[in-house]
């Protein structure tokens, strides 16, 4: 069989239950690959462990991939199996804001890591500055959790729609007194969680057959985990090495992810170019600076 | 009984046995002591008898197992909490980080007396044990004699109506300790101190001394007490007098007696 | 000279032999062929010949002299420069091979055997002698850039994993707004505030279970407890009680820097001698009379310890409480976002500035240790 | 005046069990226990308020304030457990829990203190030679001592990935890279405890040794080391600390899988200040034990080179 | 001058200065002094006149600011490096952690001399010393004496042919000192060894010495030198010899010279 090393880009959790599921339901044995899955966390960034040779392919989100890809590690995605992004501000009723003309003058919470290009990209093209200033808002680097929302340390902070969301109602906090701003629905929204490879690998053809092999077998696993949260997320508590996971979150977290999957895994040229539009328009301090060139391939996809 | 006015150092039936990880120590036994205000007693005998060690207990350095002590009619604790003595230890036990002039006004520094009359008084300590000079050297670039003296010269910085004086001039030449052994007895004439005086040398003993305490070792006992009546006054001369030479070999006798060999 | 050998210089004399017969690149793979020879690097090879040259000559005659060591030194320089040179400039990065490390082995011999002349320089000149006491460990840090560099760039090795010093300096001198900003925050607010805190709060309680036997049984093993409390599971904590700005790094601190000086004073405190005690004590001295006097002079060196130790545990504790939230200023703010952003130059950057900002921090205190407690015996200067 | 121990009442009955406990650990600990806990109540509904007011203002409840107290003390994220909640999850996940278990802190305790004492070992083996060579060898003081320095300034939580991702490229994994980043953590105190310790030794013992001529390690072994012993166990004490916190550190850019810092962390992404306090206590407890070990350690050798008590 | 063969100690216009940090102090000036194989020499002289810093430019354990310096022939150094003497220092410098048994068998373990054979040594030179019985106590379960006799047992212990002894009696008693007197003398009789010995007391310099050096203080010089001839095998009687007088005078006389005051 054929190793393959996946790096997550996140812990263990539904958010990557299709890798799980292929691996604990022998699609990827099928295919005649021996897997190998990494959960990530906060201190790891998957184009670091794929430049270093921790990983043969990487979960990672479009503009860090990007962005990473002009710092010279030449990452090419060659899939997509999520076709929408789940990422959203959410900010509570009381505050009072109702758009994002409400902004400024705001304390915003934000993901750093490489995850903050979106919401800097959505705000350059808000026109709105991120320094802390009158007319600008003040941006915190919030923490893995959804504390400085309950402590009112900042008055919206960045939330995932399958994760952070229903931790701020299960803390009490019905969904009726907080505003929530989909990145989707503000037409800024960037392709999440797609499969990275090295581009000087895909010049071997047994690698891009490998990977062939190993995507159709990862989408095999997502829809069997779409249609069964409840089995899926059993098997990514399963994986969890902490054991701090719980079932109903999970099971719930599945769900939601099942609304953001692709049917194929194939890349939409059209969601790629937006992406990339997006991060090109961001202002004095855009992402990227140039247009990237062979950052994707259906090479893969097509192969499957 | 109740010490009287003029009893300084009352010990009645004293022991004091440590307890070392291979069995006790016996190392004052039976011990009946007085000392009276203005004498000056000097301890002799053969090393390791118990000399020190009944200075520490006279200084609530160390509890007696047995036995009564009294110092000026109150416990060694309260004296010691009335600072009623000045100590001058066997080795110099100078502090290394101060300089010798501050090491000399340490005790006084403790007194709170006034800064300078605390110079005033090191400086007139230290000229007197001929340290004048040495103020701002530290305590490792002084030899041993004058790190004793050091020691010394702290001691009389301070004052206190007793002083114990555990082999003070041990380690100075037979010069500079006549020299401080004059000085010293000038200083008790004048100011009728009480001074405890431990010292190896019979002469010194015999010179400086309105009694002599002579004792045997482990465990150690009082075997001869001997009053001298030499004058307060008395000058490096006596030391010619038949007296002198008489009480000197009592002392002698009674010393070769607690030890072991004859030649 | 004497009849030993020198055997730095002949380890340095004996591997610039083997590197100028060994190869100096490995093959590339596109065109097939050897990048490099000696012979098409002169100046490479005018250097490996100098080594063999000084190397023979001081095995023999010995590194007896400051200006022998110099010339080892200018040698090696020399030989470093070339070698630099020939990785940029002829193309050997990437592909470097043995010929190329033995000689890099040679120069470290050689370069081994200079300083230690320096470092063993004595004279009664102070600035002299001050002047080869910065030289040593300056030039052992020069040593160890050029060691990285080469390596980063003979093996080729992914700047996202480790980027050169080159480039890590080019950033620095690009970035010195950015770094100062996050300098500010970072060490001036969070680290002083709870390095002072967490050293002062450690030697009160130190002195109060010290005066309470009562606490010394009750508290010390508590004290153990807080300050083994992980600063990863502590920093969450703190940030949600004292907010997102430097106090919550600055309460990091302090429960980092609490024990460490809470059990060297406690250790320390108990460091006078008997008889020091007993003369204490023959004064009527009162505990706080005898505190300042005797005990808390005898355990400053046990103090500093302490301090020189926390010095350095309070900027990682600051960088460290960073990265569980801060306001988007801050070294270690700094460094986690360039990381996920892929600028592992400028992590580098922040990284080198804490290293400096942090051996200054604790060369300070040891300074201040010097000056203090100069009677210890460890800084009694001998003369032999 | 007689002395003390004939006077003492106590010395006849015998001291009472209440005076025993007193004069040892269990009765000072379990007082100052009592109070931390008195405090921590306190500070829990303080802390828990206005997050619970808010609630209540939110649902449109009224309440009294016995029922604020005892809802501050049971929230499901406080922002300040309550003790009791705390022992009931540590209760759980202790005992209730099979020890193989994911979910046992049991579990995670093994494997965060394994790392922890092979990095503890190798540090200190580290720190020991470090110090012994800084000593001994001039070039080395000068040269090395400032770099050491260096390397403590450099954020662990920064390289600890690089570390990982090279140790990994090059076999090592598990165990091994997360021991490494408590030996870098817990070798300094032992270094900078053990130069000052072996430099110790009063001068007129090291002119001793010399008129011996005494080598280098005979002066080492007779001297410099027994005189060290005090600096290397206040350094022990804290490296040992420190090397939990250093594998704990290293648990996270392994992705965190399992071990204390993984609970913390998973406690910390999802706001179980309930898991976190837990967890942290564990450790808590680990290392004071660790260093308790560490002090019957130091009694024995002092013992046995009689030091007076 | 080359030395011939029986000069053990050879020094020429030897100087010492310490630098401090306010001010040089000139412990030693152009010593002079040679000693030859089987020489008993006494050093006499003031406290702080510079002794003890000769003894341990001797050693090498201080290195002389100027002059030539040759022990055995040799550097001071390969003298040391050779184990050419033992030691005894002005304190005892006794390792605290050790017993004093194994304080006595310290010097014998570094050079690796079997056990039996150090516990035999250690045994007799703690007997000579009287301390027997102590074997197995630590340091400070000794009195000041007793350290300093364990100190003398260590170096004796030692058995090297050229011993530098400072103030070893200095903290006996008379009748202890006597006895340890007659043991170096028989000692030294017997094994024809060469001694250095520094004290203050002036019959002891006299009954031990073949040459007394007398010493002026600061800068520390030699002022005079005594040679006696009293037989190797003497006894304590000859301390009432006219002879013995006479040179006792003589060295009170150099003593007296060295010091300011004159009473
Ligand atoms: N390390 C030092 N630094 C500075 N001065 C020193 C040092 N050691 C000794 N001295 C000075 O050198 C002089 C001679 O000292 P030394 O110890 O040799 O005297 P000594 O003759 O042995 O006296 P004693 O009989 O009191 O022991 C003294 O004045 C002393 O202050
Ligand atoms: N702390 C102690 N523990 C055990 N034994 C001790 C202790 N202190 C002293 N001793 C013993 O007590 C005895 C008396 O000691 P002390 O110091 O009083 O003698 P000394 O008369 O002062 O002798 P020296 O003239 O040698 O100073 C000695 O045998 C000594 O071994
Ligand atoms: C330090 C750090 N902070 C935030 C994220 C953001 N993030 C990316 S995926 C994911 C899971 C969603 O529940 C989250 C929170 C990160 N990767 N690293
Ligand atoms: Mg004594
Ligand atoms: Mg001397």
């Amino acid at each position: 069989a054929d190793n393959v090393t996946l790096q997550l880009k996140w812990v263990t959790q539904a958010q990557f239950a299709g890798y799980y599921v292929a691996l604990d339901k022998g699609y990827y044995e099928d295919a005649d690959l021996d897997v190998t899955i990494n959960p990530g966390g906060p201190d790891i960034a998957p184009p670091q462990v794929i430049a270093g040779g921790g990983a043969d392919v990487v979960v990672d989100w479009m503009p860090s991939a990007l962005a990473s890809r002009e710092k010279g590690v030449p990452l090419v995605n060659i899939a997509q199996p999520f076709a929408k992004s789940g990422m959203e501000l959410t900010c509570l009723k009381d505050t009072g804001i109702k758009s994002p003309k409400d902004f400024p003058g705001r304390t915003l919470g934000v993901w750093f890591f490489g995850n903050e290009y979106p919401f800097l990209s959505w705000m350059s093209k808000l026109g709105i500055p991120t320094d802390g200033g009158p007319n600008g808002v003040t941006v915190l680097k919030q923490g893995f959790n959804v504390d400085p929302l309950l402590q009112k340390q900042a008055d919206c902070i960045s939330t995932m729609t399958y994760n952070e969301y229903w931790q701020i109602i299960d803390a009490g906090i019905p969904a009726d007194d907080l505003v929530v701003f989909k990145y989707e629905d503000q037409g800024v929204a960037t392709l999440e969680d797609g499969l990275y490879v090295m581009e000087d690998k895909l010049k071997n053809p047994a690698f891009v057959d490998k990977m062939a092999r190993f995507v159709a077998a990862s989408m095999k696993g997502w829809h069997w985990a779409a249609e069964h949260p409840e089995e899926a997320a059993q098997i990514v508590l399963d994986n969890d090495a902490t054991g701090a996971q719980t079932e109903k979150h999970q099971i719930r977290m599945m769900k939601e992810v099942a609304k953001l999957l692709s049917k194929d895994g194939v890349l939409s040229e059209a969601a790629y170019t937006r992406t990339v539009d997006s991060l090109l328009s961001g202002g004095s301090d855009p992402v990227i600076t140039k247009k990237p060139e062979g950052a994707w391939t259906h090479a893969v996809t097509d192969k499957m | 009984m109740p010490a009287s006015k003029d009893v300084v150092v009352d010990i009645q039936k004293m022991s004091l046995t440590f307890q070392t990880a291979d069995g006790p120590v016996y190392a004052l036994s039976d011990v009946d002591l007085t000392i009276n205000r203005g004498d000056f007693v000097s301890f002799i005998g053969p090393s390791g008898c118990g000399k020190t060690t009944l200075l520490r207990v006279i200084a609530d350095l160390e509890r007696a197992t047995a036995g009564d002590i009294l110092i000026n009619g109150v416990s060694p604790r309260q004296a010691r909490e009335d600072r009623a003595y000045g100590y001058v230890f066997q080795a110099p036990a100078l502090l290394p980080w101060r300089s010798i002039e501050r090491n000399v006004t340490l005790p006084l520094e403790i007194m709170e007396i006034s800064k300078e009359e605390r110079v005033k008084r090191a400086h007139d300590a230290l000229k007197l044990v001929e340290l004048n000079g040495f103020e701002k050297k530290f305590p490792w670039q002084l030899s041993g004699g004058m790190q004793q003296r050091a020691s010394i010269a702290r001691a009389l910085s301070f004052d206190a109506d007793l002083l114990l004086m555990d082999e003070p001039f041990g380690a100075l030449d037979e010069i500079v300790r006549d020299h401080l052994n004059e000085q010293l007895l000038k200083l008790w004439a004048r100011t009728n101190k009480t001074v405890a005086f431990v010292t190896h040398s019979i002469p010194e003993a015999v010179f400086l001394s309105s009694k002599i305490v002579v004792m045997s070792p482990r465990p150690g006992r009082i075997i001869d007490v001997i009053e001298t009546d030499f004058a307060k006054d008395r000058t490096l001369d006596i030391r010619e007098t038949p007296e002198f030479l008489e009480v000197a070999h009592r002392v002698r006798e009674g010393l070769r007696a607690g030890h072991s060999y004859d030649d | 000279m004497s009849g030993k050998l020198d055997k730095f210089c002949l380890v340095g004399a004996v591997f610039a032999l083997l590197s100028l017969v060994f190869p100096l690149s490995g093959v590339d793979p596109e065109t097939g062929k050897n990048v490099a020879f000696v012979s098409d690097l002169p100046g490479l090879a005018s250097a490996m010949v100098a080594c063999v040259v000084i190397g023979v000559f001081f095995t023999w005659s010995g590194v007896t002299s400051v200006l022998r060591g110099s010339i080892i030194l200018l040698v090696v320089i020399y030989g470093a420069w070339q070698a630099i040179a020939t990785l940029y400039d002829h193309g050997l990065a990437g592909y470097a091979s043995y010929g190329f490390w033995m000689f890099i082995a040679s120069l470290w011999a050689l370069v081994w055997r200079g300083i230690d002349v320096i470092a063993n320089y004595r004279t009664l000149d102070q600035g002299k002698q001050q002047t080869a006491n910065i030289i040593v460990p300056l030039a052992f840090g020069i040593w160890l850039l050029f060691l990285w560099e080469v390596i980063t760039a003979g093996f080729g090795v992914p700047q996202v994993l480790l980027p050169a010093p080159s480039m890590i300096g080019v950033r620095f001198v690009n970035s010195t707004g950015i770094l100062w900003d996050d300098f500010r925050q970072t060490f001036l607010k969070a680290v002083l505030a709870g390095y002072v805190l967490g050293c002062g709060s450690g030697l009160l309680v130190a002195i109060a279970v010290d005066r309470v036997p009562f606490l010394k049984r009750g508290l010390l093993p508590l004290g153990n407890m807080v300050s083994a409390l992980p600063i990863i599971g502590v920093a969450p904590i703190m940030v949600m009680w004292f907010g997102f700005d430097w106090q919550s790094k600055a309460a990091v601190i302090v429960i980092m820097t609490f024990f460490p000086m809470l059990v060297n004073t406690v250790s320390g405190l108990n460091a006078a001698g008997r008889l020091e005690r007993d003369l204490m004590a023959t004064y009527a001295s009162g505990y706080w009379s005898t505190l300042f006097r005797l005990r808390l002079p005898a355990a400053l060196p046990f103090i500093f310890n302490a301090l020189k130790i926390n010095s350095t545990l309070a900027l990682i504790g600051a960088i460290v409480a960073e990265f569980f939230g801060t306001p988007i200023v801050g070294m270690g703010f700094r460094i986690s976002t360039e990381v996920g952003r892929m600028n592992v130059d400028m992590v580098w950057a922040e990284i080198a500035l804490a290293a400096l900002a942090g051996t200054a921090f604790y060369g300070a205190v040891a300074l201040a240790e010097r000056k203090v407690t100069s009677w210890h015996p460890s800084f009694r200067v001998r003369r032999h | 005046m007689t002395t003390d121990a004939a006077t003492l009442p106590a010395a006849r009955t015998g001291p009472g069990l209440w005076t025993r406990m007193m004069k040892g650990q269990t009765g000072p600990v379990c007082v100052m226990l009592i109070g931390l806990f008195v405090i921590w109540y306190i500070g829990a509904i303080f802390m828990n308020m206005p997050g619970q007011l808010d609630r209540y203002a939110r649902a449109k409840q009224d309440w009294t304030v016995s029922q604020l107290v005892e809802a501050t003390l049971n929230q499901d994220r406080p922002v300040l457990p309550a003790p009791h909640q705390v022992a009931a999850e540590m209760y759980k996940t202790i005992f209730a829990t099979k020890i193989t278990s994911k979910r046992s802190l049991v579990y995670h305790t093994w494997v965060t203190l394994s790392s922890t004492l092979l990095g503890f070992g190798i540090g200190t083996l580290l720190g020991i030679l470090l110090a012994v060579g800084i000593v001994h060898v001039l070039t080395l003081e000068k040269s090395l001592m400032p770099w050491v320095i260096s390397s403590q300034t450099i954020p662990i939580l920064a390289i600890a990935p690089m570390i990982i991702v090279v140790l990994g490229a090059i076999g090592l994994k598990g165990l091994v890279p997360k021991a490494m980043i408590s030996t870098y953590l817990c070798f300094f105190p032992v270094t900078i405890g053990m130069v000052k310790g072996l430099r110790s030794p009063d001068h007129i013992q090291l002119d001793l040794m010399r008129t011996y001529n005494a080598s280098r390690w005979q002066t080492f072994f007779a001297l410099r080391w027994p005189s060290s012993m005090p600096f290397l166990f206040a350094s022990l004490k804290v490296a040992i600390a420190i090397s939990l916190v250093g594998a704990i550190v290293g648990e996270l850019p392994t992705g965190a899988q399992a071990g204390l810092g993984a609970r913390l962390l998973a406690g910390s992404y999802y706001g179980q200040t309930v898991q976190i306090w837990a967890a942290l206590l564990t450790a808590a407890f680990v290392a004071a034990m660790m260093v308790v070990v560490v002090g019957l350690f130091e009694k024995r050798v002092l013992e046995r080179m009689g030091v007076r008590a």
